[in-house]
């Protein structure tokens, strides 16, 4: 851990490891509530994204400036009370921006304040970093999330409305899965994506393996 | 623990409370115009949407004594929305009706329009019934038909409808106060049917007696188009 | 409401199997006795407790009945010359079971008239509980059910506890085996006697003899036996595998349940099996030792005109047998004890000893024709080893526990200790799973990691 | 004298001559009697329908064999009867195409991705049946008449659908065939929806609308003895169901008699027949412990009168045996046997 | 306006037909988390549907006092804090009350306080704009769905535990696809309760 605080470079990882290696949803499935909740459609899942983005890079910016300064008792309920004030933030300002897409995402906008992603960052990254490193490591991760977010929305939408960010692909007499926006769409669909990255994971395992024989 | 630490405590939490109220104050306000801007156009969408032919939309509300009040936020009683053309005549009121459907409530704005004494439209603002059967209510072109043209007359009593609106079963339809309901989504139609029959019974009769009265506001007052 | 079902089925216990019984080849054919081997290979542990100990050398001529082998401890029993000859070797030798062991090997004299010539003969009626014991002790008297357990320990009531009933266990349960059968119908007298001996030994009030309704001419020919004044009653129970399961058979007759991890004298009862009292009402007051016994000897899809019931040396090799039965040696699978729970032989040089109750020779399985018989499928659920089991055991849960080595749970969780192998849940798998054998090995895992602790 | 030939293997030496294919082979005996009244009924769809959903299921299993490097498994018939089970509770008209995705879902996601079968928690083909009902819930609730004329040598039109497409309205097709009477609902859902009740000798007989295969009430609980006196079923769960069926719609029945029908109607209406004699008694889902049947089987049958009387579908077995598997471990590890002669109220576990 | 939904009706609705956690997706973590074992399950699901009621009634309150001074912007934040407030005085009188209970629930409640289950019943009950009972009464379903979603997955999950799993299959895709299949089967419910 302390390796980490007296490493302020701030590499290309920093960004990239949110996005493949610790991917908060894939890898790590945290914030599970959002991913599967509002990715029936592409939009919702890119808007419910972009706000956790927001959010995680603007408390990670504020947990980070503050981070000598609050005492180590009551560190987790500043954190919460600084990532309830984004959040609202964000909610107001999604409301301003669109009543459509603040309808569709109800009360999950809200619910950012628990999701696990951001209180981890905090306590993880951005109480032990500068600002633009834990902004930067923030920005990967709420990039990866919301490219997770999508991977969801996407096959949802497609297979569940025939269209893609409300543009339809298949013509009328296409027959919509209704089931890939219904909860249990949900559920398989992700777990259809971990299926696909275990196998993968696999396969690469076995291919090195291989080679190691063959070569070794 | 030593009182150093515990005004340190303080004060941090004290500094961060204070920092937050500011910002959620700030954007609070800076939003709220465009928010209700949002809300308002939303709503007279779907009212300008559901009422045909009315080009500017006026809201008003019904407080218990049965007063009609022009509406300012936070005001209690029932919301009704007056529909005009571009002359000012009164095209229709769209009233809110709510009822429970399969999976939570099913809450609807229709038009009513007086000169036929019937309801001409209706819109599904909020639902959860079933993707694909349920919510069919929105998507059945020979649903919406319906309410083309369904009877909402006032008895002679000035108290309720003079016929209740009821759902029957797909193809059943006898009387133009009935709903021919969707097969397949049956409780779905009856819910859309009870909302109606509900809201309609109770506002109507409060509303038809204020018409001329909803109508000369708008000449008065003057619309936003 | 299942607790209400099962008080209207007394004489019976619940679940339990049905299987072909196979009982008609043999259980017709009177007791006749089979040569001597050349060669005896008489272990030095035939029974569960301590080993005895020899006390004969190599190149010693021992006499037919003679001690050659004597207890060590109150756990053990003495073991004597089945036959007359010389000691050939003192080693280790192959056993059923599948570790080599220490056996006593004697080259038997083929002119040797093989009378016995030892014996301390009484009047056993005359003598106290404790001499009893002791003389039972020398006997080298072993459960000859299969279990082999000491006859002595079994008799000898614990310090604080009484015993009120005796139960006889006369019913060979196990598919094949007919020994007890035929005990039964020749050897009444005798098998009453030993009941007498052991009612006087144990103090219990009364004997009950329990024999299986398929062998209801062994009942009426003990019946027929009965002195007027014995307090001995013969009961008629279902016939059903395992029934001779003592727990079981309590069950059955008297409809008590011995309490879980606890012995039938727990609740007052001491069970012996007839084979055993039949061999003790005869040597008892002769005061001889245990030499032979009665083994069946038959086969499953194999021509064995001889087949039956013989009066078999202890110690006399399997190879023997089957030569004298004069069936070939090249066959599927030779099992000593019944088809349930004896054991498949890795060699035919392994010896009879007095736990053996038969010699079963077996070409192909009992099982429908055509069919993949060995395949092994996954468990599919189908609870009929739950129905089976007479433990009331989840022998299903168990071996999944096993699939994944979680050999502690099953102990712990679903009581694997209660197991008694009787091999009903195998029986029924229609998956193939050699449940037993999961749960045989999980034992053994156990009592190694206790051993550790 | 050689040994090599010397087998061995732990006691018991003997073994009950049934074994896992034996037992799946004569359900799938059972059920094609089934399949020939079905298609006698529905005609040449009903028989395509079987077709595809067999060879979705088997295809789709022998995939996951190849994918897993193990040896086949088709020939356990494990497969083929969640094939044949699967096609019997679709719609007769229900499009091919969908009966497929139907088939490969109930293989992939019901059971291979457990590790095949044994190992699947829920009825495979319940799993395909739920997946394109809550997929294509408009195609699975549009019934096809029984006996219309030319059934043998036409399809039903929605059974050709182009794959990925909707099907075409049959409604205009129905009044073509002209079947006298038929209103193009379930007996159950006539009665849910507006109260009436369909004559019970039909529902006997199957002479009703509804899913190919569970219109004949009658035949199926034939077939389903030939199970249990072969004793390759455990008649259990379909009794202990039964009597949940019976006594929750009895007490409903008797609450309000004009609005919840009776008894009999609800056991001998819908799929209730073939769920609780084919799909309720899977062994592979359903409990180890006789006590634990008694609870499944209740559950299953109060939760189906339950579904039927309060839900918003007409028909509950389906999900009620889903959920009835789901709760299967639960109800194992809360009904463990009670060890012999262990303290008669003592807890088990 | 408040909400026009029956008391029973939000009941089952929260409990079954569209159950918190197989529904709506709230409680996810825990959901997948805590449900390996049977016997950390049953406490975990008693305590956070316990809390649920807690949080909900102070959220009823809370939302009323918040209206009364017109500071609705502000709901979010004290909801949090006065969930994180309440758990901790959870704790702490379960500690005093019943050291047992406390024992066998006490490592589970500091996770709660993150369980979108609570926040998400709070903010639902608000925007439905359910009234005390009403509030309750969806308090208690949702509580009473958590427990039934997390005990029937560690039923099933325990099972697999001992099955032989593709390897590709082993870990949370597996949760999540019996998760799925619940959802499927839990469709079932839908509209238990209406009309």
């Amino acid at each position: 851990m302390s390796l980490i605080k007296q490493d302020d470079r701030i590499t290309v990882d920093t960004f990239l490891e949110g996005i493949w290696r610790e991917n908060p949803v894939f890898v790590m499935m945290l914030g599970m509530c959002p991913v599967l909740a509002v990715t029936n459609s592409a939009i919702n899942a890119l808007a419910m994204g972009l706000a956790t983005t927001f959010v995680l890079i603007t408390s990670s910016l504020l947990v980070s400036l503050f981070r000598n300064l609050i005492p180590s008792e009551v560190r987790i309920a500043t954190y919460i009370v600084i990532i309830a004030t984004f959040v609202t933030i964000v909610d107001y300002i999604i409301q301003a921006l669109s009543q459509d897409v603040y309808n569709a995402l109800g009360a999950f906008i809200q619910l950012i304040v628990v999701n696990c992603i951001i209180l981890g960052r905090a306590e993880a990254c951005a109480s032990r970093n500068k600002p633009v490193k834990s902004m930067v490591n923030a920005a990967g991760m709420g990039l990866g999330f919301t490219l997770a977010l999508l991977c969801l929305g996407v096959v949802r939408e497609i297979l569940g409305s025939g269209s893609l960010f409300g543009l339809p692909l298949f013509g009328e007499q296409f027959q919509p899965w209704v089931v890939m926006v219904l909860p249990p769409g949900g559920f398989l669909v992700l777990g259809g994506w971990l299926l696909f990255f275990e196998w993968l994971k696999t396969r690469k395992q076995q291919s090195l393996a291989a080679e190691g024989v063959t070569h070794g | 623990m030593s009182s150093k630490t515990s005004t340190a405590m303080i004060a941090t939490l004290g500094f961060v409370t204070a920092l937050s109220g500011f910002l959620i104050v700030t954007v609070y306000q800076a939003t709220k115009p465009a928010i209700e801007e949002n809300k308002r156009l939303s709503i007279q969408k779907t009212v300008l949407e559901v009422i045909k032919g009315a080009t500017a939309d006026k809201h008003f509300i019904i407080n218990d004594k049965g007063e009609l009040l022009e509406a300012v936020p936070g005001m209690k009683g029932i919301n009704i929305y007056a529909g005009y053309d571009a002359r000012g005549k009164l095209m229709g009121v769209a009233v809110e009706g709510s009822a429970q459907g399969y999976s939570g409530s099913v809450d609807t704005i229709y038009a009513y329009t007086p000169a036929c004494e019937c309801i001409t439209g209706i819109k599904v603002i909020k639902q959860t019934e079933t993707p694909g059967l349920g919510d069919k209510v929105i998507t059945d072109k020979n649903f919406v038909a319906n309410f083309d043209k369904l009877e909402a007359k006032v008895n002679a009593a000035g108290d309720a409808l003079a016929n209740a609106i009821v759902a029957v079963k797909h193809g059943a339809k006898h009387n133009p106060w009935e709903i021919d309901a969707i097969s397949g989504a049956t409780i779905s139609s009856k819910a859309i049917a009870k909302g109606l029959n509900g809201s309609a019974q109770q506002v109507l009769p409060k509303v038809v007696p204020l018409l001329p009265t909803i109508e000369s506001k708008f000449t008065s007052e003057g619309a936003k188009p | 409401m299942l607790a209400l079902f099962e008080k209207f089925r007394k004489g019976r216990f619940s679940h339990g199997i049905h299987p072909q019984y196979h009982k008609e080849a043999t259980q017709g054919k009177a007791i006749k006795r089979l040569a001597f081997p050349p060669r005896l290979i008489v272990p030095v542990a035939q029974h569960i407790g301590a080993p005895a100990k020899p006390i004969v050398n190599v190149g010693e001529e021992v006499f037919r009945g003679q001690v050659i082998a004597e207890a060590d401890g109150f756990m053990s029993v003495p073991v004597h010359a089945p036959a007359t000859g010389i000691v050939k070797d003192i080693n280790l030798m192959p056993s059923a079971a599948g570790p080599r062991m220490l056996s006593i090997v004697i080259d038997v004299y083929q002119a040797s008239a093989q009378q016995v010539l030892y014996g301390e003969p009484t009047e056993p009626e005359t003598l106290d509980r404790k001499e009893l014991i002791r003389r039972v002790q020398a006997t080298g008297m072993a459960g000859l059910g299969g279990a082999a357990f000491p006859s002595h320990v079994k008799l000898q009531i614990p310090t604080g506890k009484t015993a009120h009933t005796l139960v006889v266990n006369g019913c060979e349960c196990e598919p094949y085996l007919t020994c007890d059968h035929r005990v039964m119908l020749e050897q009444p007298h005798e098998l009453l006697q030993g009941i007498r001996y052991a009612l006087q030994i144990t103090g219990a009030e009364k004997a009950i003899v329990g024999i299986e309704d398929n062998k209801a001419d062994a009942a009426a020919a003990v019946k027929a036996a009965l002195k007027p004044n014995d307090p001995i009653t013969v009961q008629l129970v279902e016939t059903k595998y395992p029934q001779g399961a003592e727990k079981m058979l309590l069950k059955s007759l008297l409809g008590v349940e011995v309490p879980a991890g606890g012995l039938p004298i727990d609740i007052g009862i001491v069970v012996n099996n007839v084979g055993t009292l039949a061999q003790l009402g005869k040597l008892l007051p002769k005061g001889e030792g245990l030499i032979e016994r009665v083994v069946t000897i038959t086969g499953y899809n194999v021509n064995m005109p001889k087949a039956g019931n013989y009066l078999v040396p202890i110690g006399t090799p399997v190879r023997f047998i089957l030569e004298q039965m004069g069936v070939e040696a090249d066959h599927e699978k030779v099992i000593l004890g019944g088809p349930m729970m004896g054991m498949s032989l890795a060699s035919l040089d392994v010896p009879i000893t007095k736990g053996t109750s038969g010699v079963l020779v077996f070409q192909g399985r009992e099982f429908m024709e055509g069919e993949n018989q060995e395949a092994v499928f996954p468990c599919i659920k189908c609870g009929r080893c739950v129905d089976a089991c007479p433990m009331h055991l989840n022998p299903a849960q168990m071996a999944w526990l096993a699939g994944k080595r979680h050999y502690a749970e099953m102990e712990s969780g679903f009581h694997l200790n209660s197991c008694f192998e009787c091999g009903c849940c195998s029986f029924v798998c229609p998956s193939n799973i050699p449940l037993v054998q999961y749960f045989r090995i999980a034992k053994a895992v156990n009592r190694e990691q206790k051993g550790k602790a | 004298m050689s040994q090599k030939h010397i087998i061995l293997r732990t006691a018991p030496h003997v073994k009950k001559p049934q074994d896992v294919p034996l037992i799946m082979r004569n359900v799938v005996y059972a059920l094609l009697p089934i399949v020939a009244f079905a298609v006698y009924q529905f005609g040449i769809s009903v028989l395509a329908l079987v077709i595809v959903t067999t060879l979705a299921c088997l295809g789709t299993e022998r995939f996951f064999n190849w994918m897993g490097n193990k040896p086949s498994s088709l020939s356990d018939w494990s497969s083929t009867i969640t094939g044949i089970l699967l096609a019997l509770t679709l719609p007769p008209g229900f499009p091919l195409w969908m009966a497929a995705v139907a088939g490969i879902a109930g293989i992939a996601i019901g059971k291979a991705v457990f590790g095949g079968i044994g190992y699947n928690v829920f009825n495979p083909a319940l799993v395909g049946r739920a997946f394109v009902q809550a997929a294509f819930p408009v195609a699975i609730t549009t019934w096809t008449p029984a006996f219309f004329t030319g059934r043998f040598s036409e399809f039903v039109p929605s059974s050709l659908t182009l794959p990925f497409m909707m099907p075409p309205e049959t409604a205009e097709w129905v009044e073509q065939v002209a079947v006298d009477g038929f209103t193009g609902a379930t007996p159950l859902a006539l009665q849910k929806f507006q109260h009436i009740t369909t004559d019970p000798f039909a529902l006997y007989t199957g002479t009703v609308a509804g899913s190919a295969g569970e219109t004949s009430a009658l035949l199926i609980l034939v077939c389903g003895m030939y199970l249990v006196v072969r004793k390759m079923m455990n008649w259990q769960i379909p009794a202990w169901l039964f009597v949940g069926v019976i006594v929750t719609s009895g007490v409903l029945y008797l609450i309000n008699p004009d609005k919840n029908p009776d008894p009999l109607f609800m056991l001998f209406s819908g799929g209730l027949m073939l769920g609780a004699m084919f799909m309720a008694s899977d062994m592979v889902g359903s409990p180890l412990t006789p006590r634990g049947v008694m609870v499944y089987g209740l559950l299953i049958g109060s939760l189906t009168v339950i579904i039927r009387v309060y839900g918003s579908l007409s028909e509950g077995i389906m999900y009620a045996i889903l959920l009835g598997n789901a709760a299967t471990p639960l109800i194992d590890a809360w009904t463990q046997p009670r060890l012999f002669g262990a303290k008669p109220k003592g807890k088990s576990a | 306006m408040g909400s026009t939904e029956s008391i029973t009706f939000i009941f089952f609705n929260a409990f079954l037909a569209n159950n918190f956690v197989l529904a709506m997706f709230l409680g996810l973590c825990p959901f997948l988390g805590v449900s390996g074992k049977l016997n950390t399950a049953v406490p975990m699901g008693l305590a956070t549907s316990f809390v649920m009621l807690v949080s909900s009634v102070c959220a009823y309150f809370l939302n009323e006092l918040l209206v009364m001074f017109n500071i609705e912007y502000l709901r979010l934040i004290s909801y949090i804090v006065v969930i994180a407030s309440a758990v901790q005085l959870v704790e702490m009188t379960l500690k005093k009350l019943s050291p047992t209970l406390f024992r066998a629930l006490g490592i589970f409640l500091p996770l709660i306080t993150t369980n979108c289950a609570i926040l998400g019943l709070a903010l639902f009950q608000t925007f439905k704009e359910y009234n005390f009972m009403q509030s309750l009464a969806y308090a208690l379903g949702a509580g009473a769905g958590f427990i039934l979603a997390l005990l029937l997955m560690a039923g099933l999950r325990e099972r697999l535990d001992l099955a032989k799993l593709p390897s590709v299959t082993q870990g949370a895709a597996l949760s999540l696809i019996l998760g799925g299949l619940l959802s499927l089967a839990f469709m079932g419910f839908a509209g238990l309760g209406a009309e």
